[in-house]
């Protein structure tokens, strides 16, 4: 399936990149942040970061669809 | 419009005015500044990125609830893009009948945005250097959810 | 000047300048509005009287005390005469390095200038009738106070 | 001796003045204020009065002297 990735403030420095397409076929969001976490070498655990998936917040738990916008969202620091 | 982000500078006066109700009889505002130091660097400005397909919904549903647990009128805006010394980062504005509620809402309101409106900050330092900074405690929306997340995932 | 009494129209944009500092993050303000009703009455104005030989010392002796509570810089005014719906009769601002202490102050400031600010205030109403409002509790300063004075008169 | 009484917010509108001068011989507050509350129909009672001396606020139980100018507050409503 394809997934696109949205990286925001850290990740979006650290990764180069405001957004990419991946090609996937482990619907697991913890395996998918594992795999971008080693190639951009972001500083936080899964459970450290919130997730969206299609602008919605989710759980870390929910599978993934072909066609999915994903985002990691590391700590808000608003205000 | 209860929230908006914008790039423009914040002007509080004109957002003040857009609550003035004659039923109204107390009116409390915070404003978050941009210091000129953080944890003992020089700070010489700051970028603030959002997730701008997000932002409103998470903004909406705070104020909601803000609405719900007090008799208020809020308002919210947040700035993005890059912020000088002195500038307004943040506003909220509350009205209601009576003060005990405008202080609790707009508290409730900025605590709240602090944790949930999906927003980062960048330190650009007078010695040239910069950093994401975050805050000590996970971003998590609350205690009770930090706790889920915790449980789910050994972590 | 932390405090004046004045009988011009409050501008809270002018007040607010004067809080502004670089090394200040935070800024919570809180006013005190005209309503347009109150008790089930409708309110024409407001005429507010003071005693103003004492009302300074009892400001300062309020902004000193959250000053020393809290870290944090505070402003006070309110407004004396004649008020007319959707006017502010008091305003507070506080500024800090965190938001926590400006709500706290903010909040303690208005708070006690409510029961100790020597400040009353005549409500005249739409049907051409007026009446010295009164809160329901006794305007001693606080509850230790009220006992003081209960266990010294037998009243 | 003399004493200078200042009225204000209800007590002035009753007493139809801003203050006056009375000549005492009893020094205590509360004699003083029972004779102009049955005097102006003042609602209040002594005790749900603050008691202003010389423009600082005193105990009720003071003792008047000579030359004092006394306020007695009703209840504070400002803001």
């Amino acid at each position: 399936m394809q997934i696109k990735i949205l990286y925001f403030a850290q990740l979006a420095d650290l990764s180069g990149k405001p957004e990419e397409q991946v090609e996937l076929t482990d619907p697991s969001l913890e395996a998918l942040y594992q795999s971008i976490q080693a190639k951009y070498h972001f500083p936080h655990t899964f459970t450290q970061l919130q997730i969206a998936v299609n602008h919605q917040l989710s759980s870390h738990q929910k599978p993934l669809k072909d066609g999915d916008e994903i985002a990691f969202l590391p700590p808000m620091t608003s205000g | 419009m209860k929230f908006s982000l914008t790039d423009q500078i914040i002007d509080p006066t004109a957002l003040r005015a857009k609550l003035l109700a004659p039923a109204a009889g107390a009116y409390c505002s915070y404003e978050g500044w941009v210091r000129n130091h953080n944890e003992g660097k020089d700070v010489a400005e700051l970028h603030y990125s959002s997730y701008a397909a997000l932002a409103p919904s998470i903004a909406a549903a705070i104020i909601d609830e803000a609405e719900a647990k007090f008799s208020i009128e809020a308002a919210l805006v947040h700035r993005i893009g890059a912020l000088q010394v002195g500038d307004i980062a943040v506003w909220v504005g509350v009205t209601a009948h009576h003060r005990g509620d405008t202080f609790l809402a707009c508290r409730y309101i900025i605590d709240n945005v602090k944790h949930r409106l999906p927003i980062w900050k960048k330190e650009l330092y007078t010695d040239g250097s910069a950093a994401w900074v975050e805050n000590k405690h996970c971003g998590c929306t609350d205690q009770a959810n930090l706790e889920h997340h915790l449980l789910h995932h050994g972590h």
